[in-house]
């Protein structure tokens, strides 16, 4: 970063050992709206809420979930606005390794390389940790793979993971309902369920957002309407 | 680390003092790879169709017989090329993938005016350097459009456009023929004749007849839409070889079986 | 013949003041080389509401100008709240012809009209310099058209007699220099606003020697059954 | 040169200044991996740096990703590299050569700025490209069996390096199947 007399890093050891700052960018995640991801057998399904200050907000125009490259979605709970960078960051390095290599960055790759970006902000001068965490959804040639990054830039593959708010509910009530032949399809209606534990207020295709990648490799968010049509399966 | 740098775009110049040097001394400069090519481009009734040949050339020698000159730009927008086969490829992509960075950004479909934009603001910087002749075509919201682009960043607009060795060949066929308000069949007719022109009466031009057609929401690349060069000379039997090769040393390495890494249970947290 | 050449227009670009405005015309020939790349390109470009210019010289150098000059006046309209004079934007073209002019081979008029000057000419040739005049020439063209205008230029025409003089200024470059050619494009602007008008080819008057302009034979061709050969 | 379910690439092994000779046992045709190949030909300091870099990226690639570079990904890499330099280029022309996915076979060449050219059949470069061309041209068939293709390329590199007085001193030939890779130096003209 810069050469600034200012350019040392904010995240310094605590004597305890503790990186303070990035227990308080947990915080912040833990305090967000709580999002949710699961790998099924033929799939991958990440939900998130879509819960907004007031009902004067215009909800088209609030997008949560987003496209990364053609086979890898993302959702983020914490702060939106770092949410952006990151995925910024993200698309321009997916989009590198395609133009050197011609072929769509495999999932892990991106991955790596957003937690490496994460890890950055907190060694670096001048800067503060992303208050964000991230589900990456996405089907290439080893598969379906669902990672978690954390604003540490640590990142883990999971079969079903929950965080924000509910995180703890959410990701007691996925242990109890995964199962690893769960196909797609169920994978969403977990999804759904999942969201619905301690949802305050009416669920509807207007207040949440789910995006999901099958064997065809295409990542797709879910229109309002085929959100309610999968509400209506589940009642 | 220099040597793991990404390739971030730019060129690297570090080369140029050296082959200089080299050039003086009489070695020759390696050749590059040419589409001294027929491409066009129409406007018909609704949308736009572009047409290439498929002859890449390095000097006198027809390297490639059917390469692909109408490259993909956005899915409502395509790109002829001529030119210096490598800056066409690079030039094409680049603009491409910040289309494409742009599309995910906007959330909506790239126009061609943006297109146009990139790729001649490109092409200015370079001076002429980047030999990339291009023609440039899609279908956005406001419509059909057709653009040529030259080397040195100059842009038209034109109901019908050619471009490349062959354009001349091809200009003639477009002057006589093109009017307004073409139907489909009749415009995918009338640039498959416009590349025919080029290919049988420009000697840089050859093989066979790519298509592209644009409409609104819609498009249909016809890969070798014609094939008029059909190769004639095939010997049946094949060669034999009366008198093996010499054979001075043989060594055979047998390729292991690849393993399969069952994965193992996935770490917590 | 040389295909790989710079696009250049070789070119008549015509700028007249008449009493209450401008007159822009240009001819729409664009070649690269020996080659017409366009024969109907429009070389009065729009850079505000109220100010077009006419280009002439390399294309790619001055597509670049016109587009930058475009852009700044349009910041430069949002800030000032009111449409920018045609003194600025000439003086704006001046200032990156006059920077960049090792780099640029490009001969412009700018025209407009505004509320404080009227109807105004500017000319900024290849160096960079700015030219307030009443009338201006520009591109190849012009060589053949000094001594026409000097005789035929008066103070205080009217629009019609200004439209009509820089239609017949054009169509004689277009008969004399080869590198001009095409149709006749004209941009008239004044207190009412713009007009545009465009004049075809083959309805453009007639110069020493000309000929009438022909039907092509392919046209003849289709159009009727030929007479049956009799012997 | 593309067989069936196997390719081949051959080289000739003269390495000189002008028209004198300093090798006639050089290497032009490097290993990426098993079964990945490349030819580079031209000035010979350019042919090994490039190929350096180019161990050195798929070595980075293949401890990233813990795979092998398809040949079609290993292409675009060279020609990525190769266009870098697109106004001081290596004076190089690379032949690309591989087994991909289910063991196709994938082949390809490029000019010195990284322009790709891809073909089915068989792709040549160097100073004897002109008649490697015409013997390819006409010796080729499609879906030849392993030791076909051997005899194919090898007749068709001799024949054509014989009317090249800057190729020569025999050949040296690698073929490429799933199984087994066979690598043969071939005797030839030594003038």
């Amino acid at each position: 970063m810069g050469d600034s007399q200012y350019s040392f890093s904010l995240t310094t050891f605590s004597p305890s050992g503790k990186l303070v700052q990035i227990e308080h960018a947990l915080t912040a995640v833990g305090s967000g709206q709580t999002s949710l991801g699961i790998k099924a057998a033929n799939g991958v399904v990440i939900a998130t809420e879509k819960k907004l200050p007031s009902i004067l907000v215009d909800e088209t125009s609030v997008q949560k979930i987003q496209i990364l490259t053609p086979n890898i979605g993302v959702v983020y709970s914490g702060m939106g606005p770092d949410s952006r960078v990151l995925v910024r960051k993200s698309r321009k390095q997916a989009e590198q390794y395609y133009r050197l290599y011609k072929e769509q960055i495999p999932v892990t790759q991106l991955v790596r390389e957003t937690a490496t970006v994460m890890q950055e902000f907190t060694q670096s001068g001048g800067v503060r940790p992303f208050g964000v965490s991230l589900l990456v959804a996405g089907y290439d040639d080893k598969g379906p793979q669902l990672y978690q990054v954390d604003p540490s830039g640590s990142y883990f593959s999971w079969k079903a993971s929950a965080m924000g708010k509910n995180v703890s509910n959410a990701k007691t009530f996925l242990e109890k309902r995964y199962t690893d032949e769960m196909e797609l399809d169920d994978a969403v209606h977990t999804a759904i369920l999942t969201l619905k534990e301690g949802f305050e207020g009416q669920i509807s295709g207007k207040n949440i957002e789910i995006g999901v990648i099958g064997n065809d490799q295409i990542f797709r968010i879910l229109t309002p309407s085929e959100i309610e049509d999968y509400l209506q399966e589940v009642e | 680390m220099t040597t793991d740098r990404q390739l971030a775009g730019g060129f690297s110049f570090e080369n140029c003092r050296r082959n200089e040097m080299l050039v003086q001394k009489g070695l020759k400069q390696p050749s590059f790879l040419k589409t001294g090519t027929t491409i066009v481009g129409l406007i018909f009734q609704d949308g736009v169709i572009l047409g290439a040949d498929t002859r890449a050339t390095e000097g006198p020698i027809v390297a490639d017989k059917n390469c692909e000159k109408i490259h993909y730009m956005a899915p409502n927008i395509y790109c002829c090329g001529a030119g210096t086969a490598a800056d066409t490829e690079a030039v094409t992509d680049m603009v491409s993938s910040q289309l494409k960075l742009h599309r995910y950004h906007t959330g909506r479909e790239s126009r061609v005016i943006t297109a146009l934009t990139l790729l001649k603001s490109h092409l200015f910087s370079y001076q002429g350097y980047v030999s990339a002749a291009l023609v440039l075509g899609g279908v956005d919201v406001t419509g059909p459009h057709l653009h040529t682009i030259y080397p040195h960043g100059s842009t038209d607009t034109l109901p019908f456009a050619t471009m490349g060795s062959g354009s001349l060949a091809a200009m003639s066929v477009f002057e006589s023929k093109y009017r307004e308000g073409l139907s489909k069949d009749e415009g995918v007719k009338l640039v498959a004749e416009a590349i025919c022109s080029g290919i049988f009466n420009d000697l840089g031009s050859g093989s066979n007849v790519d298509i592209c057609v644009i409409t609104k929401g819609k498009k249909e690349y016809l890969r070798n839409y014609m094939l008029p060069n059909p190769r004639t000379y095939i010997n049946q039997k094949g060669y034999s070889f009366v008198k093996k090769t010499e054979v001075l040393k043989t060594k055979i390495t047998p390729l292991k079986e690849t393993v399969e890494v069952v994965e193992v249970e996935a770490m917590e947290e | 013949m040389d295909l790989d050449a710079p696009h250049s227009m070789g070119t008549t670009i015509i700028g007249v003041t008449y009493n209450g405005g401008v007159v822009l015309g240009a001819d729409s020939r664009t070649s690269t080389g020996m080659y017409v790349a366009n024969r109907a390109s429009d070389k009065i470009t729009q850079l505000t509401d109220n100010v077009y210019l006419c280009r002439s010289g390399s294309a790619a150098d001055s597509q670049i100008v016109s587009d930058y000059v475009r852009h700044f006046l349009h910041q430069h309209t949002i800030q000032l709240g009111q449409p920018s004079t045609v003194k600025v934007a000439a003086n704006l073209i001046r200032l990156f012809s006059y920077n960049n002019k090792d780099m640029l081979q490009t001969g412009l008029i700018v025209g407009g009209w505004d509320k404080y000057e009227g109807g105004k000419i500017y000319g900024v040739p290849l160096g960079g310099t700015i030219l307030d005049l009443p009338f201006t020439i520009g591109g190849s063209g012009s060589s053949y058209l000094y001594g026409f205008f000097d005789q035929a230029w008066k103070e205080g025409m009217t629009q019609s007699e200004a439209e009509q003089l820089v239609v017949k200024a054009v169509s004689l470059a277009i008969a004399r220099d080869g590198a001009s050619g095409g149709v006749v494009r004209t941009v008239t602007i004044n207190s009412d606003g713009v007009t545009r008008k465009f004049y075809p080819g083959d309805e453009l008057p007639l110069w020493h020697e000309e000929l009438e302009a022909h039907d092509s034979l392919l046209d003849i061709l289709s159009s009727a059954s030929p007479e049956p050969m009799v012997s | 040169m593309v067989g069936k379910n196997c390719f081949a690439i051959a080289s000739d092994r003269r390495l000189g200044v002008q028209l004198q000779t300093i090798a006639t046992d050089f290497q032009k045709i490097y290993k990426i991996h098993d079964k990945l190949f490349i030819g580079l030909a031209g000035l010979a300091t350019d042919a090994q740096t490039l190929h350096q870099k180019l161990v050195f990226r798929h070595k980075l690639y293949q401890l990233r990703e813990e795979r092998d570079m398809k040949p079609e990904t290993f292409a675009s890499l060279v020609s990525a590299l190769l266009y870098e330099k697109r106004f001081g280029p290596y004076f190089c022309q690379p032949v690309i050569a591989g087994l991909g996915d289910e063991d196709k076979p994938f082949i390809c060449t490029m000019d010195s700025i990284g322009a790709k050219e891809l073909a089915k059949d068989f792709v040549v470069a160097g100073t004897a490209s002109e008649s490697l061309y015409g013997a390819c041209e006409s010796m080729f068939k499609p879906d030849m069996e392993a030791e076909e293709l051997f005899e194919t390329i090898s007749q068709a590199l001799l024949s054509s390096v014989d009317r090249d007085c800057l190729s020569g001193w025999g050949g040296h030939v690698y073929l490429v199947t799933p199984t087994e890779v066979t690598e043969r130096i071939l005797k030839g003209r030594m003038d």
